[in-house]
């Protein structure tokens, strides 16, 4: 059997370029795709879990991020839509009216 | 798994069931005394059968019904319904279609309430969702530039901080091997407790609950949010979505007892410390009220967690006490904000509020109170609240945390007085001072929360024998 | 018919219920004050007069009913409590908004709620051409609510509270004509000048706390007696500290300038906060801690002998005042000084029992000072006055009858009775001494010379002015009944039939007298009754029948430096500019680029640079925020885990 | 043997296929990118016995939530935001950042312990099935949050409609 440990660092690698996109990338299309990936990774941790744990409840929170993860993404997009609509830009850092 | 385990959660079915027949009735009859009639109702409602909920009742594993959780429900429908009277003549004119702000309202504070009452990381997760997609909409409800930027940067950072949560909660679940807060800490007794990847789960976790908090290093994104969101939405951001979450907080780090983990307490100190420091001086020279309130609820927080780290029995008491006059005052304050607020543009510079005494004796005395409270000046509420947290850090010996307590109240006054200062001076030239007339079920709502406020600086003691009546369970 | 059943019944519900309406007595000017502070000047001044006088009139009608039910059937102990709620409750540190009421604070209540309804009454007329109708009751009302928590105050918070209150009406009245400056000034200085008091008062009650572990009065003089022996350091240390705030409320040696400075307010505001209620807080406090001082005697000998100079030196400042308030102002501290004597040599109830005649007979003479200057427009020289008998004639009787109560005339003034009492402990008690009873007497002696150079200068003579106003009834029911008052109240403590000291026994433990011999009562009665009728006789010379005598004495050039030193109260406003305020002004001026400043700037200037510092994270750009969510995830994870 | 094979391909195929996604200039390459990026975590899941899960992943996220990506990309026509620069200016900031974060996660990696075992063993999820017994507890135990997640796509519906609805001209 595969150490669970493999599957941590898999976890924790795919987390970690998720954040990289994250910090990295203008476009906030590519960043929302950026937490997709983040929100992969734990899963694949809670799944790897559940396996070696013998438990069946780590796959069911999986189910749960999968689904807010989908309402998450359309309204976003939806606020996407209306910054578009404001800015003409999918670049968030453009949108800076407020600081100080 | 049966009917009778139903009964408990009326209160949180009759916020769901309002906001569904809000829905429908949208289809059906566009009408904004409808909906928002439908929603004081449906939280009135739901206050009422809060308290046929008899003793603690645990919900499968997910959810409990203790006295606890039913105050705070109860405090987190108190605050949604006064927002939701302070927006129903805020929202006037500012979009066409203001009903379906009624169902979002609705629903966030159902995600709040889910939240105090979670005990398990699923309810939790859920609970923060519900609360947080709602709030996305909430914060762009009005749709101009500042809206959705604001909303932007609360969706865009609000979802990583929910990764980040997820990521702790995977970790903590594979060391315990369970969701449940209860059993969580044999979880970990059975694993010996200084485990690196424990502990980077707890920070984790922390992590993102401290984003919902707005504490510092996490609290950037606080004032673009509150300025940018439609006032009445700012004060349920500030007040509503902080509650549940730190009843949350409370009660997951009791029943893992904090205590046993030195250096965890120690990150909290970090926190409480950082944002005690960073609200407080980001307010200093601010010169935008929205802002000034954002950083000083920042430092509020950070207060909060000084009576959160304290031990013994006052803890819960203390804690729960500042929150309820953190609730009122913060809702008082951007109350105000509200009211004076032109279609055009919030009230939310200081110049602003130049000469407000002039024109409006009344407001600015309200106002007035508000901020004292928050500066914490006797006789009103933030006074007792801080008084308490100060004698709970005492009582723990945690000297270094209350000295920079005091410190910081001090700086605090400064920026609180200049506001004050500012309503008492001679009328400058601001059009938003010239509104016409206000709102009559906003003005309602002010005095009362002074009134409470006041009541609560002089005449705290039912209220506190009542939080330690409903919290003597921890 | 109903009121008439109810009048049936009220008898019996007096009961036991009675003392449950306490709470009522400062609930009503506070009420009172709430509704003229939130209506503000849209109240018209009829209902503003209305509810201002009312309010504080309900409040003696309660205290009246109050006080004949403790008189007539004595609640257990002579004493009870009502506690209302409990405040906060950390531990030790409990205070609860409680009302203690014993028949020392039933005297003060009963003076503060009488007196005051009087001259709130009076105000009615004298105020109504003035500006800020309401606000002057609101502020008056503040006041007396402040002043019955004072004096009600079950343990030491509340009767901060209280102490603060009504330095702080104190200071908003002084002021109440605030578009002159120089009001402004004397406020400020009044309000600076108790605050020295009030540091040290409020320092005495923390170490009070810390130290007996509690806040109330009478557990602290419990536990006190138990703890600290005689003479003990902390003992004397504590009575120090509260003796600190009694003599800057209470105008004593060394705190006594500010309050002919106060008479800038409204001549009401003078009668009530400055005559007969305020300055006496000081008297109360040391009569309620009467323990503490028993066991510090040095703190009480001290008391004594600032009371016995201060009435000396106020003596004679108000020998050469040309201002009438100024006059009274002296005048009362110099009684004020009597009631520290009376303290000073262990004769509580003494002090108490001056406390209240002082307080009808100079209300009084304050009020018929207001009468005279509103008839005069505001004319406040005294030699520009004159002849005023025959224009005035009610002001003239009342005035006189203050006069003579206030000179002790003998048998038939209030003053009398309880100047008397106090001379006569002064000499007999186990503290007194012959050195007291001189001064004492000496000071009498001035008493009446100075009243009565005031009567003759006033109403005697040719007429100076124009009489422009005459009082109404409204101003002339109360200085009547203060007359009355001025007269009769002597009589509830005659000297073989002490009534008053046996009522109030039960608070004020009784003097100690051990001297009998010396002198006795009677003999001393007749010598002070003869001093005090010299004085009258020397003011009759030397003011009408004589003036000249007079001119000759103070054109002479030591004459005039005396006047000058005298009429400038002893020159201790110009010491405490030479010696406080002048070098306090070179401090700050030489020290305005130095370190002190230095920290304050220093500590200005790295907020700022803090705030622009960390004002440059909040940049806007959301990127920037999650970078500060990441790093401060990695400081989160590295003090979990590595800390 | 075996099973190592194929978790070593998955795991590099997953790693390789995520560092694409955050480096494609065009959208909508990142998008196809990811498409095949969340096959292989879904037979990454069946490698776990997790067959419902890595059904749902297909169907969820790469049906649903990429689709939804692809159309807002085209809807809002982003030309000339392909053109432009990819990264933000202060990127290597960003990039040493997440590297932190995962060395702040790993550098206690090796002192996980797994915590308690459960009840659902392989062979009882084998003799009931994946689905079966993921259903069983989902509609048991789980059954409120389950009730309220609808609330999250009630949300999330209302929400998405109210910001992106086109303005009434009035």
């Amino acid at each position: 059997m595969i150490p669970l440990h493999w599957y941590l660092w898999l976890s924790a690698v795919v987390f970690m370029v998720g954040v990289a996109g994250f910090l990295m990338r203008r476009n906030i299309i590519i960043m929302f795709m950026s937490i997709e990936l983040m929100l992969n990774a734990v899963n694949i941790s809670l799944v790897s879990f559940s396996r070696y744990l013998d438990d069946m409840r780590g796959q069911i929170l999986v189910f749960f991020i999968i689904a807010v993860a989908a309402a998450e993404a359309a309204i976003g997009l939806g606020i996407i839509i209306a910054l578009f609509r404001n800015k003409v830009t999918a670049h968030v850092d453009e949108a800076n009216e407020m600081k100080g | 798994m049966t009917l009778n385990d139903l009964a408990p959660l009326i209160p949180l079915m009759v916020i769901a069931v309002s906001s569904v027949i809000i829905m429908l009735g949208i289809a059906f009859y566009r009408s904004r005394a409808f909906s928002g009639l439908l929603t004081l109702a449906g939280i009135a409602v739901a206050f009422i059968t809060l308290f046929g909920v008899q003793g603690t009742r645990q919900v499968t594993s997910l959810l409990i019904l203790d006295d606890y959780a039913l105050f705070y429900i109860g405090l987190i429908l108190a605050a949604s319904f006064v927002v939701a009277l302070l927006s129903s003549d805020y929202l006037e004119g500012r979009r066409e279609n203001i009903e379906e702000f009624y169902i979002l309202l609705l629903l966030s504070t159902l995600g709040s309430s889910v939240l105090a009452a979670s005990t398990h990381f699923v309810s939790f997760f859920i609970g923060l969702e519900i609360l947080s997609v709602s709030l996305y909409a909430l914060i762009a409800y009005t749709r101009n530039e500042l809206n959705i930027e604001a909303g932007v940067k609360y969706l865009v950072l609000a979802a990583a901080s929910s990764a980040f949560l997820l990521f702790g909660i995977a970790l903590l679940y594979g060391e315990t091997g369970t969701m449940e807060f209860s059993r969580m800490s044999s979880g970990i007794s059975a694993q010996g407790i200084n485990k690196g990847m424990l502990l980077t789960g707890f920070a984790l976790v922390l992590t993102g609950v401290g984003f919902k908090l707005a504490v510092a290093p996490f609290h950037m994104w606080t004032p673009d949010v509150y300025e940018g969101a439609p006032a009445p939405v700012t004060a349920f951001v500030a007040t509503v979505s902080k509650g549940g979450v730190f009843a949350l907080l409370l009660r997951y780090f009791i029943q893992v007892d904090m205590h046993a983990y030195p250096s965890l307490f120690g990150a909290v100190a970090f926190i409480a410390v950082a944002s005690m420091f960073a609200g407080n001086l980001l307010a200093l020279l601010q010169k935008n009220i929205k802002r000034i309130l954002a950083y000083s609820s920042i430092a509020h927080l950070g207060y909060l967690l000084v009576a959160f780290l304290a031990g013994g029995v006052m803890r819960v008491t203390a804690v729960t006490f500042y929150l309820v006059a953190y609730f009122i005052t913060t809702l008082g304050a951007f109350g105000v904000v509200t009211m004076l607020s032109g279609k055009e543009r919030d009230a939310d510079a200081v110049e602003d509020y130049q000469g407000l005494f002039r024109h409006r004796p009344w407001l600015a005395l309200i106002f007035s109170a508000m901020l004292f409270s928050l500066a914490g000046i006797p006789l009103t509420a933030g006074f007792i609240g801080k008084f308490y947290i100060v004698a709970a850090g005492a009582g723990s010996a945690l000297w270094l945390l209350v000295i920079m307590l005091v410190i910081n109240s001090a700086i605090g006054l400064y920026y609180y007085l200049r506001i004050i200062v500012v309503l008492y001076a001679q009328p400058g030239h601001s059009e938003v001072s010239a509104v016409s007339s206000l709102p009559l079920t906003g003005s309602l709502v002010l005095v009362l929360l002074t009134v409470l406020l006041l009541w609560l600086g002089v005449y705290p003691e039912p209220l506190i024998e009542m939080i330690h009546r409903m919290t003597m369970r921890f | 018919m109903f009121s008439k059943h109810w009048m049936l019944i009220a008898p019996a519900r007096c009961g036991a219920e009675m003392m449950e309406l306490l709470w009522l007595i400062p609930a009503f000017p506070l009420a009172g004050f709430l509704a003229l502070a939130v209506t503000g000047a849209r109240m018209p001044k009829r209902l503003a007069a209305i509810i201002g006088t009312g309010s504080v009139g309900a409040s003696a009608v309660v205290a009246l009913f109050i006080g004949m039910h403790f008189i007539s059937s004595p609640p257990q102990g002579h004493l009870s409590s009502q506690t209302l709620w409990t405040w906060i409750e950390i531990g030790e540190f409990r205070p609860s908004i409680t009302f203690y009421l014993d028949p020392l604070s039933l005297v003060m209540t009963f003076v503060v709620t009488f007196v005051g309804f009087l001259i709130h009454l009076y105000s009615t007329e004298f105020m109504a051409e003035e500006e800020g109708y309401s606000r002057f009751f609101a502020y008056m009302n503040l006041f007396v609510c402040s002043m019955l928590i004072l004096v009600l105050a079950d343990n030491l918070l509340l009767l901060y509270l209280g102490w603060e209150g009504v330095g702080l009406c104190s200071y908003l009245l002084i002021g109440f004509w605030y578009k002159d400056h120089a009001n402004g000034r004397a406020a400020m200085k009044a309000f600076i000048v108790t605050r020295v008091g009030d540091t040290s008062m409020a320092i005495g009650f923390i170490l009070l706390y810390f130290n007996l572990g509690t806040l109330n009065i009478q557990e602290i003089m419990q536990r006190a007696s138990q703890a600290w022996p005689v003479g003990s350091t902390f003992a004397v240390a504590a009575a120090a500290l509260l003796l600190g705030g009694a003599l800057g409320k209470s105008a004593q040696l060394p705190l006594q300038t500010w309050l002919p400075d106060a008479m800038a307010g409204p001549t009401p505001v003078s009668a009530l906060i400055h005559a007969a209620t305020m300055v006496t807080a000081g008297v109360y406090l040391i009569a309620r801690t009467n323990v503490l001082f028993t066991l510090a005697p040095v703190v009480q000998e001290a008391v004594a002998v600032i009371g016995a100079l201060t009435l000396l030196i106020a003596g004679f400042s108000a020998l050469t005042q040309h201002d009438i308030k100024r006059v009274l102002a002296y005048s009362t501290i110099s009684q004020i000084g009597y009631m520290f004597l009376a303290l000073g040599v262990g004769a509580w109830s003494a002090a108490l029992f001056h406390f209240m005649t002082h307080a009808f007979f100079k209300a009084l003479l304050f009020l018929g000072a207001g009468a005279v200057i509103l008839a005069l427009d505001y004319e406040h020289n005294m030699f520009r006055m004159g002849g005023l008998r025959k224009e005035l004639p009610l002001t003239f009787w009342t005035f006189l009858i203050g006069s003579a109560s206030l000179s002790a005339l003998p048998l038939v003034t209030a003053g009398f009775y309880s100047k008397d009492l106090i001379l006569w402990y002064s000499l007999s008690s186990e503290d007194g001494s012959p050195w007291f009873w001189a001064a004492g007497m000496a000071g009498a002696l001035l008493t009446s010379i100075y009243t009565f150079r005031m009567v003759f200068l006033i109403f005697f003579g040719a007429a100076k002015g124009r009489v422009s106003r005459k009082p109404g009834m409204t101003m002339k029911f109360p200085l009547l009944i203060l007359a009355v008052l001025s007269i009769i109240g002597g009589f509830v403590e005659l000297p073989r039939i002490p009534i008053f000291s046996e009522f109030v026994k039960t608070a004020l433990p009784s003097a100690k007298t051990l001297h009998e011999g010396l002198l006795g009562e009677g003999m001393q009665q007749v010598i002070a009754s003869g001093v005090s009728l010299i004085g009258v006789s020397i003011a009759y010379l030397l003011f009408l029948r004589a003036p000249l005598n007079v001119e000759r004495f103070t054109s002479h050039p030591a004459g005039k430096a005396l006047h000058r030193f005298w009429f400038s109260g002893w020159g201790f406003d110009w010491l405490y500019n030479k010696v406080f305020v002048g070098p306090f002004i070179w401090i700050a001026r030489t020290n305005k680029d130095d370190f002190i400043d230095l920290i304050y700037g220093g500590m200005a200037w790295y907020g700022r640079f803090f705030h622009v510092a960390l004002s440059l994270t909040q940049s806007g750009k959301v990127r920037w925020y999650a970078m500060g969510i990441t790093i401060g995830a990695v400081i989160t994870i590295g003090i979990t885990v590595f800390l | 043997m075996l099973a190592e094979g194929i978790f070593i391909y998955l795991a590099a195929a997953i790693t390789i296929l995520s560092v694409l996604v955050i480096t494609r200039k065009n959208p909508v390459h990142s998008v196809i990118t990811m498409l095949v990026l969340f096959f292989h975590i879904a037979a990454l899941y069946v490698t776990l016995n997790a067959e419902f899960l890595a059904a749902v992943q297909v169907i969820v996220y790469a049906g649903a939530i990429l689709v939804l990506f692809l159309f807002v990309i085209l809807l809002l026509n982003l030309k000339e935001e392909a053109v432009a620069r990819r990264y933000v200016g202060p990127w290597p900031l960003g990039l040493m950042a997440a590297v932190g974060l995962f060395l702040a996660i790993i550098v206690s990696l090796d002192s996980f312990v797994a915590g308690p075992k459960g009840a659902f063993t392989t062979e009882v999820i084998k003799a009931e099935t994946n689905t079966k017994a993921l259903g069983k507890i989902l509609f048991t135990e789980y059954l409120y949050p389950f009730e309220v997640v609808s609330i999250v796509l009630l949300v999330a519906i209302i929400g998405a409609i109210v910001l992106a609805k086109k303005r009434l001209r009035s």
